[in-house]
């Protein structure tokens, strides 16, 4: 005799139930199941359209249960941007890497956000370039070692990690900048609800949103997926400070 | 509808629209700022859009999205821009998109100049971006030619799901000439495949991307039929007066007319002189290169504004089998159909007038 | 030759792209196939501008002449510079109130117009590149006045008709001064 | 009882489920799925349903399930 | 010195070291990190400099700019990223500066794939960017010949004040075979038109801006002769058992080897066939392609990771004397030397081996 | 009979004396020479590299009387880049416009500040861009008309003017971040003196300068240059605030 | 008394330096220069040698002149 | 033919490039041409890997091959990618430790090592690989032991000499294995 039994959790439908490619213990799955899950919250998986970037998460294409467009490296948003004046009725998103965005994709993150574009922005940040081995990215904290910084990352040569959420939230467009991160589960609850908020002020036309999620990559850090998270809580969490940088006045006091 | 005096840059922007353009984004440059300024003039007055990208790289990864949700879009620029947009175009080639690429050529290479030049000939017909394929490229000599080829351009890069670049010089943008719109209802097509939201249907991908390189050279092999279909089916050229002609000059473009202006001065001179004018530069109109006589041409005058580009397409095309000359300034100076007299004079060992 | 070309130089502002484009207006009105273009870009901040049109009965062919046929010169650069390139026996105009040189060849026809003089006695300045067209095309004959006139009239209405008089006027003037 | 399934083809034993459980009950089984990976197993009771196991799991190999309390015949 | 073995990547690296380059500026892609990675080790060990671009844009104008100080420098990359610098490369064309540029090709177009490829070929031979330009493309076929090659780039880009393009592919990224450092000196060179300063001279100025067509024009046709002397004095070919060869194969890097042993294997059935190998793509060594002897040659079989873009070179300089065919792979997959043997021998209307 | 006369204004050193092919009344003219007068107060002419943009100010290497190079569109901090780290003996400085350093170029203006190269950067912000005939601009004010914002800068459409300096002195890197303006005498006198303090502030070594100066266009803004400084006075400083937004912590007391 | 000097070829008309002299003695002259520009003049006496003009002209045509006060023969 | 080809899969993970890369230091210690080449990309990532090694008396030529002579395989999947390839009469390596199944084609020489079992043995499980270089070199014979050794000695020197000693016993186990 079998006890009835009630699913509480499972994987949301804008998640195909596919394996992925990532490494074992990469959050780059955290956050993909964290938007699927704001999307079918929302009822908004019929309307997305994804932009998946050049990094690991290049094949999020496959994953994802809706639209996608896989860009060139760094431009997701200016595919956006395409996206969504060609189709103002859907819901655009880009899923970008830190070497995605904040490096080579510098002028095309910052003239969305500047210009309003009425996308989200789904930035994960691992302080590293996954995909191509582990190089330096700009948010590579100092005295990091990567490939290409094999002595650690020496800010008198090459300046100090970029906060890509600071920088942004000094521009007057964007409606709602957030950083957010991966390292526990309070944490990601958190990341989830800010997911949530982002796509529901873009389904109500308000306007830029940007949601940065603080991740690890225990492959290019050379670490076990859970001494990744640790040092992730550890040093990103010092050194890019959580917080919402930037939040519709609507938002300050209603639910959130 | 009557014709009308316009300069050849706006001329392009309204055929756009009278195509059912209604998104265009782009970057300001010498010699083709009036299309932009066209458009950001008119698109809102039709209900449509224009973004000026904050650089070529962002406009034509603009286009990428654009077209990918399934909507026609055109963006516009010179050479310098041009090859900023080349990583994109291989792109939006590999993820067979339609698209509209204008480039109103300049003198190069660098910063170079901004008269008219065409020495981007090998970067729009060979692929200036990385990989094998090709774009369609579409060479206007007039005003009224370029208003029909843009309408055309929009077309066809929906019948083959690929970029279509139009390419002008600093004259074709800059000139102005009566022109004529065709009454013709834009063929906006059914577009099953764009990213418009996976309502009622599973959801669509727009991507370049195969990892496995089987799947990679089967991608290849489909693109390449492709091409090969747009040289069976959409090859054009205009020839004229090749019966019976010993000197063939083949030109496209600003200096098509340049010749055609030679022609005349050469036919009171008594030589038979006849004109090969490809429109479409690919596909190279490689019949009607191959079709000339060699018994009868003594040979072929490619005339170009660069140091010599389209002669080697010419070149591969008659085999040996007529000579091929070329004559060609470059960096913004238009050759004068003087020149292009004396050149063919030259050749044909006659006493040239000083 | 069905084709006569057109060259009209002076110092950016001084309207020469204008004037060009009137003729070439007129051209059509006329039923002929024509071609303008400007010279362009920074040279022009400035600098000197001129434009080349080309009136013919067939397609116009190079729209780039190094030899026009007749040249409008308002500024002196602008004589030095064409009037060495002009075929023989075409109109060489001269806005002889800024152009303190006479015309040196011998194997063309100068006119020489007191343009800005003439544009300020009827208190429009800036319709000195208006006189100038009236002075050439009245002596050329290339097009006739009436359609110039028809020209002016469709370039200056709708926001620009409160200039259509004074450069009506300026046209008149340009043509009795020769 | 609360209790969690790990789809054994999904996982890829990175551990972090079992890093987070507050009650302890997962660990990394010796068995390796076709990957090669050694993956998590809920090898006790006592899993309380607070679903930080599927939160953190990046693959969404966890699937949490609750009885159901057949109250009054109901269900 | 003894041979080690050493990775194609990293060779190229220690060959730039060599050759006295201490600036390298670059951005990763895959199949070439391991350049970046080791000179990022290696340059602060002999006083050089490293700096990780933000982007392909940027690290080819940090290249412009630290060759315009004269100083040796080197960029690499791969397809997509070599496509970004299109700009650059023919602004440094213009401005005649000396760069060293390595794109290992991968499968395209688009993001394409990451395994070996050929196709970028066009883009290198024939400029990319926009503008009458050539840089020089130099194409290894072993580790050892990268080395060579890379040290011998940076002096012909300072012969020619040109870029130079060394072309490998994926599997000359990523192969490890042995290698020896030749022993020699790094031929630096006097750079008195270099920004570094203006004491005791006039200032120099390095631009690639000539507004005045005329001008431009001009310096066109220099660069134009500077083409044609490399033609001259700097075409580089390996040409393996030409005489008597009834079928010649022309391929160059990773294909050249292919070909090397589908040429044993053709032997063995009683082929005689010969190679030749581009080692300068441009130049490309027409002259020996022109020598051969329609008489005896029955057919040339060009053999590319592509769908066939050297052909055209080919067929270029036999101008239809003998007929050239084309066997390619592409999108990442190697042909095999069976599959060269084959087409061979179908060529030849042999029987073929299943 | 002559008095004996001393010249007290006079062109300087490293400027040379030819006519530039500026527009009457453009202040690039004045910033050129407030350059050239910091390298010559400072005696930096011999070793100064310059770079100059795409913009107007594409034939600065005319004008300017030391070495120079001609660089890509919005590129010139990565040319500076490569000169400076070639050459880290030399003076470097670009001169760059508002559509070339905050449009196409921004990723390179914030990477070389973030990186901390030890360049300065002066930036004539005009809200347009001249050269090519008038277009917008990133940094064009809301309801400003130019040749593609035919009816004002429309900033639900496209957002808002970017604010360079405040934008770059996020960073960490930059040691030197300040708004001057070309408006009138007085400001122009305080212009010279931050180009002063961030051409010493680099050869002492210091790290990435920048200096932003509100410029006018009287051609493209369709007034005469009166006119055109007057608004740039009213409009352009009350939506672009004058200040010092970074300084090395010795300057705060120190001479200014 | 300061004066000062427009080099009337580089001077391009615009005004700027006009505008801002506190003594108001400069103008733009009726005279055209090669560049068909009216060059900027010093019309009057009464210049205090303030460098204003000079400060604001772009085209650094101004030169200021002081004389010199040539106390007790030395120069 | 001079020219031997050996293929070296497994997991990513498992070492199979560096296993591959002993064998071609090995043919160079003994003055052969060699070539490596391995598997690259993000397929690696948590996928398979794979490395070619080529030793020949003359030039190398191509180093992609398709029909390789031996294979030293360390998963499953790697067998059932690879066995089919083969050329006839070639060693196929099995690390029967993981792979659950037999070598199907007749026409090639099959021998199983108990790969892992014996790397957890000598408790350096990480040493799986040079346990199954050591089994094929032996069975192979390509090259010899010694210069496997000497391979390993160089390529485990310095800061990495701490695992000389325990790949070295790696080595001999496989090598006793067979
Ligand atoms: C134009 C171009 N340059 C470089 C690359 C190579 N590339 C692929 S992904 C990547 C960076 C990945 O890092 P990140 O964006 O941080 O994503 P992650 O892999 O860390 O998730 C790079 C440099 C490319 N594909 N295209
Ligand atoms: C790649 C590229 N894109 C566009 C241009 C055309 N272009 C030249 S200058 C310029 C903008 C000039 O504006 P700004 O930088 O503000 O300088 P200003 O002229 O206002 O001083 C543009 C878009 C170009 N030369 N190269
Ligand atoms: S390399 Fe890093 S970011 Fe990429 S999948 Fe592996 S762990 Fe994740
Ligand atoms: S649901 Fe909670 S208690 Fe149950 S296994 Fe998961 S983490 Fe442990
Ligand atoms: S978190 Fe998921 S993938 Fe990782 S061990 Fe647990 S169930 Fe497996
Ligand atoms: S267009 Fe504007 S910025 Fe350019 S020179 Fe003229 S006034 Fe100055
Ligand atoms: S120095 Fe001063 S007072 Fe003299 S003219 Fe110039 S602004 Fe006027
Ligand atoms: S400011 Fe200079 S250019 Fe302008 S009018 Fe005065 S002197 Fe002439
Ligand atoms: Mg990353
Ligand atoms: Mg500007």
């Amino acid at each position: 005799m079998s006890v009835p039994v009630e699913v509480i959790f499972k994987r949301p439908e804008a998640l195909r139930d596919r394996p992925t490619h990532y490494c074992p213990g990469c959050p780059h799955g955290i956050a993909h199941r964290l938007v699927a899950e704001a999307l079918d919250d929302l009822g908004l998986r019929e309307r997305a359209v994804g932009v998946a970037p050049v990094g690991c998460s290049v094949l999020a294409y496959n994953y994802f249960n809706c639209d996608f467009q896989e860009a060139a490296h760094g431009r997701a948003p200016a595919l956006a941007t395409g996206i969504k004046r060609g189709r103002p009725d859907t819901i655009v998103f880009t899923y970008q890497g830190d070497g995605d965005l904040a490096s080579i994709g510098m002028a095309e993150i910052i003239h969305a956000a500047n210009r309003g574009e009425k996308i989200t922005v789904v930035f994960i940040n691992n302080a590293i370039y996954g995909m191509t081995g582990g190089q330096m990215a700009p948010t590579t904290l100092v005295g990091q070692k990567t490939t290409t910084s094999p002595y650690g990352r020496d800010p008198e040569q090459i300046g100090w990690p970029i906060r890509m959420a600071e920088l942004l939230s000094t521009l007057v467009a964007p409606v709602y900048v957030t950083r957010q991160a991966l390292y526990t589960p309070q944490l990601v609850r958190k990341a989830r609800k800010a997911l949530h908020t982002a796509f529901r002020l873009q389904a109500e036309g308000k306007g830029f949103t940007f949601v940065e999620l603080l991740s690890s990559c225990p492959t290019g850090w050379g670490m076990t997926p859970v001494e990744a998270l640790e040092w992730g809580k550890e040093k990103m969490m010092a050194y890019f400070p959580l917080g919402e940088f930037k939040k519709p006045e609507a938002e300050e006091g209603g639910k959130k | 509808m009557t014709r009308v005096l316009m300069k050849g840059a706006e001329a392009v922007g309204e055929a756009a629209i009278k195509a059912g353009c209604r998104h265009f984004f782009g970057y300001p440059i010498t010699p083709q700022n009036e299309i932009p300024e066209y458009m950001s003039r008119r698109l809102p007055q039709v209900g449509g859009t224009y973004v000026q990208g904050e650089s070529e790289v962002a406009s034509i990864n603009m286009l990428f999205g654009c077209a990918g949700a399934g909507v026609r879009v055109m963006t516009s620029s010179s050479s310098p821009g041009i090859s900023l947009m080349q990583e994109g175009i291989s792109y939006i080639a590999g993820a067979e998109l339609p698209v509209v690429v204008i480039n109103m050529v300049r003198g190069g290479p660098g910063l170079g100049g901004i008269q008219p030049a065409q020495s981007d000939y090998f970067q729009a017909t060979r692929g200036g971006g990385h990989g094998d394929y090709y774009t369609m490229v579409l060479a206007p000599s007039t005003v009224q030619e370029a208003v029909e080829l843009v309408m055309d351009a929009f077309d066809l890069a929906d019948k083959y799901r690929n970029p279509v670049l139009v390419l002008g010089d600093g004259i074709i943008g800059q000139m102005m000439e009566p022109v004529e719109f065709p009454e013709r209802e834009p063929a906006l097509v059914d577009k099953p495949w764009a990213t418009t939201g996976c309502k009622g249907r599973e959801p669509n991908i727009v991507k370049s991307l195969l990892l496995d390189p089987y799947e990679l050279e089967e991608h290849n092999r489909k693109l390449q039929q492709k091409y090969e279909r747009m040289k069976r089916e959409d090859v054009r050229v205009e020839t004229v007066d090749l019966d019976g002609a010993e000197v063939v000059l083949c030109a496209y473009g600003t200096t098509s007319r340049v010749c055609r202006t030679a022609m005349e001065r050469l036919r009171e001179k008594g030589v038979k002189v006849g004109l090969v004018r490809p429109i479409t530069l690919f596909p190279f109109p490689e019949k009607t290169i191959q079709s000339l006589d060699p018994k009868k041409v003594k040979f072929i005058l490619t005339v170009e504004m660069s140091l010599g580009q389209m002669v080697q397409d010419v070149k591969l095309y008659t085999e040996g089998r007529i000579p091929v000359h070329f004559f060609g300034r470059t960096g913004g100076v238009v050759p004068t159909p003087q020149e292009v007299v004396r050149e063919v004079l030259k050749r044909l060992g006659k006493e040239v007038e000083k | 030759m069905t084709s006569t070309s057109v060259i009209f130089a002076g110092f950016g502002g001084q309207g020469v792209l204008m004037a060009g484009k009137l003729l070439a207006e007129a051209g059509l009105l006329e039923g002929k196939n024509v071609a303008w273009i400007p010279s362009y870009g920074p040279e022009m901040r400035g600098g000197t501008a001129n434009c080349t049109v080309v009136l013919s009965d067939e397609i116009v062919g190079s729209p780039i002449v190094p030899d026009p046929d007749h040249i409008v010169v308002l500024n002196r650069p602008s004589l030095d510079k064409f009037e060495p390139a002009m075929k023989p026996g075409g109109h060489c105009v001269v806005n002889s109130a800024l152009i303190d040189r006479k015309v040196e060849r011998t194997d063309i026809l100068p006119t020489y117009v007191e343009g800005n003089t003439i544009a300020t006695e009827i208190e429009n300045p800036r319709g000195l590149n208006i006189v100038m067209l009236g002075a050439f095309v009245k002596k050329s004959g290339l097009v006739s006045l009436d359609s110039v006139k028809e020209a002016l009239h469709h370039v200056f209405s709708g926001a620009k008709e409160r200039f259509y008089e004074g450069n009506l006027k300026a046209l008149e003037k340009g043509a009795e001064a020769v | 009882m609360p209790y969690i399934e790990v789809n054994q083809e999904l996982c890829k034993g990175c551990g972090l489920c079992v890093s987070v459980c507050p009650k302890q009950v997962l660990k990394l089984g010796d068995k390796i799925n076709t990957k090669g990976y050694n993956f998590a197993v809920q090898f006790k009771e006592g899993c309380i349903g607070c679903k930080m196991c599927a939160d953190m799991c990046p693959d969404v190999a966890i699937t949490v399930y609750k009885e159901v309390k057949t109250g009054g015949g109901k269900s």
